[in-house]
């Protein structure tokens, strides 16, 4: 765990540490595997892996996308957003507005233009917001713009008059919230709390087939293997530091000559739209978007999951999504399941009194006292910021 | 060392500000004033630096040192008052602390402020001169003059075998150098040192003193603010006394420390 | 996982067994639900017992549980005892799915009682239809569907709606010339004030007589619409307000109607969500003569009822314990399972989907439901009057039973659907383009 | 038609103090036999001959009926008074009845038809009653019914009322009869329309806007003009309402929020679990009034006020262990405050929900909270006005203890400069301690008052989390009179914006001027001068 910057004049820092490699080995291990395990091997046997496990562990995947997505911002420049939820259900809207426009006359009603819930509420013809969606492309695109475009304005306001800590944290929540209520009126056009759901096939495969389930898992995958090397890019750029020093004494940067309004606003807009990525990935395979996505509790637990795996280290974010939710699949069924909420509770204290700096954070501390070496994520543990 | 004490303005009597001073200072106060709620912080404050100055400001608490670096870094604004730099080209209450910033006016802070969680060297690459913009820096690399530059400034900071210790852990005297040396990286017209020797051993005190004089030497005018007395006889430069938001007297510091006035505020008698 | 990250050093060389590593820690989680004996038939239960709607589902799930108790001590099912499976998909829609998804193919379950919102019911429709599997959907609703997967033992609006418009409109119901149609903004409401709008105005009420409203979920200061309705129906007609406001927001409403001073006997509340356990958490004595409309109401008289009510005290060892028309709708659902069940020797989902239409067991008034081939049952309606002990006083009963109908007559768009899975083997049949229209 | 008659004869009857004697066998007896068939149509006719009987115990025998305490005996077709104790009077000959077999009695029931046949009747049969709160009710029940011939009646009783509300009463009930009265001269007719437009309110309105279309012209344009001044009028103290129920969901945002403005405001606890604690007191409260429900229900009235200190108490405890066991290993840490608060939140919930179940609890309201009265048109109902009363001493209370008191010096002191204040020998745990309960006791009370409005149920805290941290913000972190302001303001904002944008849009609207507020502002309404919460 050598730090390449231990010579004098080292190039610079290579883009993976040991972390970061076995990350990614995982990941896109589990990208190759699962599939082949769900496919190839017969049900019954010991390696197989059930269809449902598959969509589950997609899943989980994008939150972790989403958690990384959190991370940056959060763990590196010190942005708590309480919003980001919603940039994820922006771009699982956007990717539900374009499955529900591939049902065509499927729908109970056979409308061959009007999903059905427009049909009996009696719509006459489709909102102009829903022009495009039957074209892949055009809903791919809007997967990022939708997120980022929203990210870019409330961030451009947000930043350039120095809202910081609680009030930036606060807005954003009121921004989702705000959002939540919107979504939820039927005369938004998008279906208000039923959302968008029944889904039949994306891009002509179908989406409940075993092989396009197994196909958007590897792909969640693959997003968050991406993800993970952007984000890993981007912090150990010249950027990422100025992002870090942003995080730990935003006036010096002024007075250093940045401008820390673009270089905020910058991470926003990305991890803004790697959140809608993980929306996007996450609709086909959960089945339904709907607005409870927006509500402000779910983007707080996705501060949780990262705080559970260690903020401001990227593959910790991942790790806490996946296990806070493995925790919760596993709690809510069975005898556990009248107490599961004492459980989740329980942990969420448990990991800030005894793990402040999440799983990863604390092992990396953990190692670089055994190991004498510098950290190998920049402000791997960041000091308390909000 | 000597030359430096002998510096021809060191030995100028205090200016009155006229049209031509305007157009060679560059830095330029005139009747700056600062109100927070009530308490004047500035009171009419005005005075030049010339290019290549080295300027002590001494003066007892609230006199309102701290509040005119803000002003100059445009952290605070003046209630009324012009502040001009380059020569009266640029009017400094308009601009906000980036742009004064890239303007060449650096800035150390009472309490040292490094990146705590960077290493040394990354304090520095981010103070060195360059590109500022958040895009390009994505996409940045490291040049060859550029690590010259730093190898350079680790030699003046005298950090060298601290580069890659994160700058938390760093000493305070320490981390007022390595501060210091983010400023020579920003490669200053004006540097603004705010008690660089608060805290630090006579040793450190008088190598301090020694650095800014070099620094002062290759050309940076400086303006620093200090309570330590040997250290500002170190610096043997022009002093000026501020006492409740206004120059109380200027000059050698033997002749503003035998001002009758500045005895007084001291004494407070 | 953890484990993996502690692994210090270069990772090339070890890129496949960390991999394989990897695969099985993964695995692990699928194993992590251990088979159980087959000597039991498994249903499953999926409602909420935490969050938002957990207020109204408990009771649902404990319902299920009662009933399977019961049905044990009848000695099960094809000789079988049946074994419930309960999770809590915790009022989270697409937990619902997931839920839904585990109880079929990893517990393997033959049947699952559960949801109460529209949208969880959307949210696992899909799964149920994949996995070729059995809902029984115990909460009135929108309408507006019929799925081959699906058994809905709910009030559909022809079955609730409409008659309690019909009663106000009638002179006991005191001749109302003007209405308020306030709901919560969503599907049930939303489908609901539709079908009413179209059919008062077949009934010549003038659109200016019509006052439509909605509020969000969890409206708690209802100040201002009160302060409305009541300008609304000071205008010299007879009005009464039809209310399809959910679960939470109706208690600050109805507080809100009692400040207010608005009585009964000036402007008659109807409720089609409110029941027995809505009303456990308000005082009654300012409501009395407020109206709902449901198919069962626990102060009905009749000997099913009474043992129902004293068995289920006895389970809950709870003589305080409410009953509701969602737990009739549950009662019913699980009689006619296990009926078909007993019918066709199987637990298999098709031979039961196809047995169920026409099986016929008693429901708690007095009459009896029958499944009906559009998956929808046969209901009696009452409209009871709110009492000041907390109880509904039935003031009307419709005339024999209702049959519940998926496609409202009273919306263009499905006026002319019909669902029969039957004959037709189609949940919406066209009956223009005589074509089955879904997929 | 029937009940005019009958309002006629009985008024008559009264007038000429004529002490009726036993009726034969007529009117009265066949009402009676209506109410033995379970008919409310039945019950319905019933009443109007009960009225046009003129007989004395009619008056008994409505009552009796209002209140369920007419029995009747299907087979016998016999009918029966029950007495408040528990003696039953033969409603035939009003002497008191023996040998009654109980068992087969069964009360006389009353649907919203009946109810309202049961208003009309009793309010026709007591425009004398010696109690003028009954001659008001009578004199509203004729201004609904509206019908020509209980005019005799009407103007007599005007003639000996004495009582000026009830006069005016009478005075609009008759006007409505003569305006609607096509025999009656125009003249009185345009008279009625003034007196009604005098009233000035809702029901004068709609009174005038149905002016019966066969009315000659003037009175037409008389009322129309009316109808024109009055919804001018009404137009201005719709405004005034707004702005009252404005206060009023201000002061219900003040009290979720300021027991925050102390834990988040001045301890930089980003406290998730504020929602749970006013939660609490909710519970309290229904716990308090179920002992009192089951011991000495003649407290009742009195519940809230024993459940204020008790609540306080309660969740103050809570708050001083959560900040004993959890918080003070937080301070400096303000997202890990978060983080771990909202994590026992959760569990605050769940351990409700197991303890009293999901669903909602009943609290009561006290008498003295229920109902309502007009300051000229403007409606207050007590509720409210209670609620905002306790929502200002709360916060004058809270104020005080700041501002005066000797922990409220410590707390300031603690907050501005924790090592200082520890220098100087102040026990900054215990401080902090007494801080977080204090903040929890607050919220606690908010709860006592909350369970008057909104569901005490476990998601309660849940639904008023957000707000009250908006509130907080919105009236700068830190300052009291901030979270005042900000809570008023919000609430009125929210209020004058429902009308026109509706409910849900209002929200939506003020959401977002809160956020543009805080780009203005990026320190809430009243910034903090010096060391502000930087969490």
């Amino acid at each position: 765990m050598s730090h390449p910057d231990t010579t004098p004049g080292a190039r610079p820092p290579a883009l993976l540490g040991t972390q970061g490699a076995i990350f990614l080995a995982i990941v896109l291990g589990a990208a190759v595997l699962i599939p082949a395990l769900n496919l190839l091997t017969p049900a019954g046997s010991a390696l197989h892996v059930p269809t449902y496990l598959v969509s589950l562990l997609g899943k989980y995947l994008c939150y972790a996308l989403l958690a990384m997505s959190v991370d940056l911002i959060w763990g590196y420049v010190g942005i708590l957003s309480l919003g980001q939820g919603a940039f994820f259900a922006l771009g699982g809207y956007a990717m539900g507005m374009y499955l529900m426009r591939q049902i065509g006359t499927r729908g109970v009603y056979g409308d061959p233009v009007l999903p059905d819930f427009m049909v009996f509420l009696n719509w006459k013809q489709l909102p102009w917001f829903w022009y495009g969606f039957d074209w892949f492309p055009f809903a791919a695109l809007m997967v990022l713009v939708a997120p980022g475009a929203l990210a870019l304005v409330f961030g451009w306001f947000a930043f350039r008059s120095r809202v910081t800590g609680v009030y930036l944290s606060i807005i954003t929540q009121a921004m989702t919230f705000a959002l939540l209520l919107a979504f939820f009126r039927n005369d938004m056009g998008f279906g208000g709390n039923n959302g968008l759901t029944d889904f039949k096939d994306i891009l002509g495969f179908n989406v409940q087939a075993d092989g396009t389930r197994a196909v958007l898992f590897a792909l969640s995958a693959l997003a968050l293997a991406f993800g993970y090397v952007l984000c890993r890019y981007l912090v150990r750029s010249h950027f990422g530091k100025v992002l870090i020093a942003i995080r730990d004494a935003e006036a010096r940067v002024r007075f250093t000559g940045y401008r820390a309004e673009n270089y905020k606003l910058v991470a926003f807009v990305v991890s803004a739209c790697l959140a809608g990525v993980a929306g996007a990935l996450y609709v086909p395979q959960v089945g339904i978007i709907n607005p409870s996505e927006f509500s402000p509790a779910n983007s707080i637990e996705i501060i949780v999951w990262v705080a559970v795996g260690g903020r401001g280290t990227l593959a910790g974010a991942a790790l806490g999504a996946v296990l806070v939710n493995y925790a919760k699949t596993y709690f809510t069924s069975g005898v556990l399941a009248p107490y599961w909420l004492f459980m989740l509770g329980g942990l969420f204290v448990a990991v800030t009194l005894f793990l402040p700096k999440g799983i990863v954070g604390t092992f990396l501390d953990w190692r670089s006292r055994h190991a004498e070496a510098e950290p190998d994520v920049p402000g791997a543990t960041p000091k308390p910021v909000a | 060392m000597s030359d430096i004490l002998m510096a021809p303005e060191a030995a100028n009597p205090p200016r009155a500000i006229t049209e031509k001073t305007l157009t060679d200072a560059l830095l330029y106060l005139n009747g700056v004033s600062v109100t927070f709620d009530g308490f004047r912080a500035l009171n009419a404050l005005s005075f030049t630096v010339d290019a290549g100055e080295m300027r002590a400001i001494i003066g007892p608490n609230g006199a309102g040192k701290t509040t005119m670096m803000d002003v100059i870094t445009g952290k605070t604004r003046p209630d009324i008052g012009e502040v001009f730099f380059n020569g009266g080209t640029t009017d400094l209450t308009k601009l906000d602390e980036t742009e004064i910033a890239t303007l060449g006016i650096g800035r150390k802070f009472q309490k040292p402020t490094v990146f705590e969680s960077h290493m040394v060297i990354d304090n520095l690459r981010l103070a060195l001169k360059g590109q500022r913009g958040a895009l390009a820096n994505i996409f940045r690399r490291e040049t060859g003059e550029e690590r010259d530059k730093i190898d350079a400034i680790f030699e003046t900071i005298r950090l060298s075998d601290h580069r890659y210790r994160l700058g938390g852990a760093l000493s305070h005297g320490q981390k007022q150098w390595l501060e210091i040396g983010m400023l020579l990286a920003q490669d200053p017209k004006l540097l603004l040192v705010d008690e660089p020797v608060a805290g630090m051993t006579d040793a450190e005190t008088a190598q301090t003193a020694e650095l800014l004089r070099a620094i002062n030497a290759n050309g940076h005018s400086v303006v620093v603010v200090e309570h330590d007395m040997t250290f500002v006889r170190d610096l043997g430069v022009r002093v000026m006394c501020l006492h409740e938001g206004s120059v109380l007297a200027e000059g050698t510091l033997d002749q503003v420390s035998a001002n009758e006035r500045v005895i007084e505020v001291y004494l407070g008698r | 996982m953890l484990k993996l990250f502690s692994e210090p050093g270069r990772f090339a060389g070890r890129l496949v067994g960390r991999v394989a590593a990897g695969a099985a820690a993964l695995a692990l989680i699928g194993a992590a639900v251990p088979a159980k004996a087959e000597d039991t038939i498994k249903i499953g239960v999926l409602h909420s017992l935490s969050g938002t709607m957990a207020i109204s589902e408990t009771t649902l799930k404990d319902t299920v549980l009662f009933l399977v108790d019961e049905q044990n001590k009848k000695g099960g099912v094809l000789g079988k005892k049946i074994e419930a499976v309960v999770v809590d998909p915790a009022s989270n829609w697409p937990l619902f799915a997931e839920k839904a998804r585990e109880l079929i193919t990893k517990d393997k379950v033959a049947v699952v009682f559960g949801c109460w919102t529209s949208v969880s019911r959307k949210s696992v429709l899909p799964v149920f239809k994949e996995l070729n599997s059995i809902l029984f959907y115990p909460v009135q609703y929108e309408g507006e569907e019929s799925e081959r997967n699906v058994f809905y033992t709910g009030a559909a609006p022809n079955q609730q709606a409409i008659p309690a418009v019909d009663y106000l409109m009638s002179k006991d119901g005191g001749e109302v010339k003007r209405w308020v149609l306030a709901g919560t903004d969503y599907v049930y409401p939303r489908t609901t004030n539709k079908i009413l709008e179209a059919y008062l105005k077949s009934k010549g009420v003038k659109d200016e007589d019509i006052m439509i409203n909605y509020t969000p979920f969890g409206h708690s200061d209802w100040q201002t619409i009160v302060a409305d309705i009541k300008k609304f129906g000071s205008a010299g007609k007879k009005t009464a307000v039809v209310s399809t406001i959910n679960g939470d927001a109706n208690v600050p409403f109805y507080k809100e109607l009692g400040n207010q001073g608005i009585k009964a006997t000036d402007i008659p509340v109807v409720a089609f969500s409110v029941g027995e356990e809505e009303l456990a958490g308000i005082d009654t004595k300012p409501l009395v003569g407020h109206l709902a409309a449901w198919n069962y109401f626990q102060s009905i008289d009749t000997p099913e009822n009474k043992a129902f009510i004293e068995k289920w005290h006895e389970y809950t060892k709870n003589p305080k314990r409410t009953t509701n028309d969602p737990m009739e709708a549950t009662y019913i659902g699980f009689n006619a399972w296990v009926a078909a069940v007993e019918k066709v020797k199987s637990t298999d989902a098709d031979k039961v989907i196809d047995a169920l239409p026409g099986i016929k067991v008693p429901n708690l008034t007095g009459g009896t439901a029958e499944v009906l081939p559009n998956h929808h049952i046969t209901k009696p309606v009452f409209i009871g009057e709110i009492e000041d002990n907390g109880q509904f006083d039935v003031v009307w009963k419709s005339k024999g039973l209702v049959p519940g109908d998926a496609w409202s007559d009273f919306l263009p768009g499905s006026k002319d659907l019909e669902a029969d899975w039957v004959k037709l083997k189609c949940g919406n049949f066209n009956t223009v383009t005589k074509k089955c229209g879904g997929a | 038609m029937r009940l005019a008659a009958a309002f006629l004869a009985f008024a008559l009857a009264v007038l000429t103090v004529v002490v009726s004697r036993p009726a034969m066998a007529g009117p009265y007896e066949d009402a009676l036999a209506k109410f033995t068939t379970e008919s409310y149509a039945d019950t319905d006719e019933g009443l109007g001959l009960l009225a046009t009987s003129g007989n004395p115990l009619a008056v008994d025998i409505v009552e009796a009926l209002a209140d369920g305490r007419l029995l009747f005996n299907a087979d016998a077709k016999t009918v029966y008074v029950k007495k408040a104790d528990g003696s039953l009077i033969d409603a035939a000959t009003g002497q008191p009845a023996t040998g009654v077999d109980e068992a087969a009695l069964k009360p006389v029931r009353a649907n919203n038809r009946v109810r309202r046949a049961i208003e009309a009747a009793s309010g026709a049969l007591s425009l004398m009653n010696p109690d003028p709160a009954k001659r008001l009710a009578a004199a509203q029940a004729v201004f609904k019914s509206r019908d020509a011939a209980a005019r005799p009646a009407l103007e007599t009783a005007l003639s000996r009322e004495s009582d000026p509300q009830v006069k005016a009463a009478l005075a609009s009930a008759r006007a409505a009869i003569v305006l609607n009265d096509s025999a009656s001269p125009e003249a009185d007719r345009i008279a009625a329309v003034d007196t009604i437009a005098g009233a000035g309110n809702q029901d004068a309105l709609a009174l005038l806007q149905n002016v019966p279309a066969d009315a000659p012209a003037g009175v037409k344009t008389a009322a129309a003009s009316a109808v024109a001044s009055i919804q001018h009028s009404l137009a201005i103290w719709d405004v005034a309402q707004n702005i009252w129920y404005g206060l009023s969901l201000g002061s219900v945002l003040l009290l979720a929020a300021i027991g925050l403005a102390i834990t988040f405001g001045v301890m930089g606890v980003i406290n998730m679990a504020h929602g749970e604690m006013v939660m609490l007191g909710a519970y309290v409260t229904f716990m308090v009034q179920e002992a009192i429900r089951t011991y000495d229900p003649g407290l009742f009235d009195a519940s809230l006020i024993i459940a204020i200190p008790i609540a306080f108490l309660v969740t103050g405890l809570i708050g001083v262990v959560i900040e004993r066991t959890v918080i003070r290993f937080l301070y400096g840490r303000p997202l890990e405050t978060l983080l771990a608060t909202w994590g026992i939140s959760l569990i605050l919930q769940q351990a409700i929900r197991t303890a009293f179940g999901p669903t909602n609890r009943e609290v009561g309201a006290p008498s003295w909270m229920s109902g309502a009265f007009e300051i000229g048109h403007l409606s207050i109902t007590y509720g409210r006005l209670w609620i905002i009363v306790f929502a200002g001493l709360v916060f004058l209370a809270l104020l005080g203890t700041l501002r005066l008191t000797r922990i409220g010096l410590e707390m300031r002191a603690v907050t501005q400069n924790r090592r200082m204040a520890a220098s100087m020998g102040i026990r900054t745990n215990w401080v902090d301690a007494m801080t977080f309960g204090l903040g929890s006791g607050i919220a606690g009370m908010a709860g006592v008052a909350l369970s008057q409005i909104d569901n005490v149920s476990p998601n309660l805290g849940q639904s008023y989390i957000i707000d009250s941290f908006l509130v907080v913000v919105f009236g700068g972190v830190g300052n009291l009179w901030g979270t005042l302001v900000g809570a008023m303001s919000l609430g009125v904002a929210n209020k004058l914006l429902e009308p026109y944008a509706g409910a849900v849009l209002g929200k939506i609207a003020l959401l977002v001027i809160v956020i543009l507020f805080i780009q203005k502002r990026p320190r809430g309404l009243f910034a903090l001068k010096g060391r502000a919460i930087e969490a």
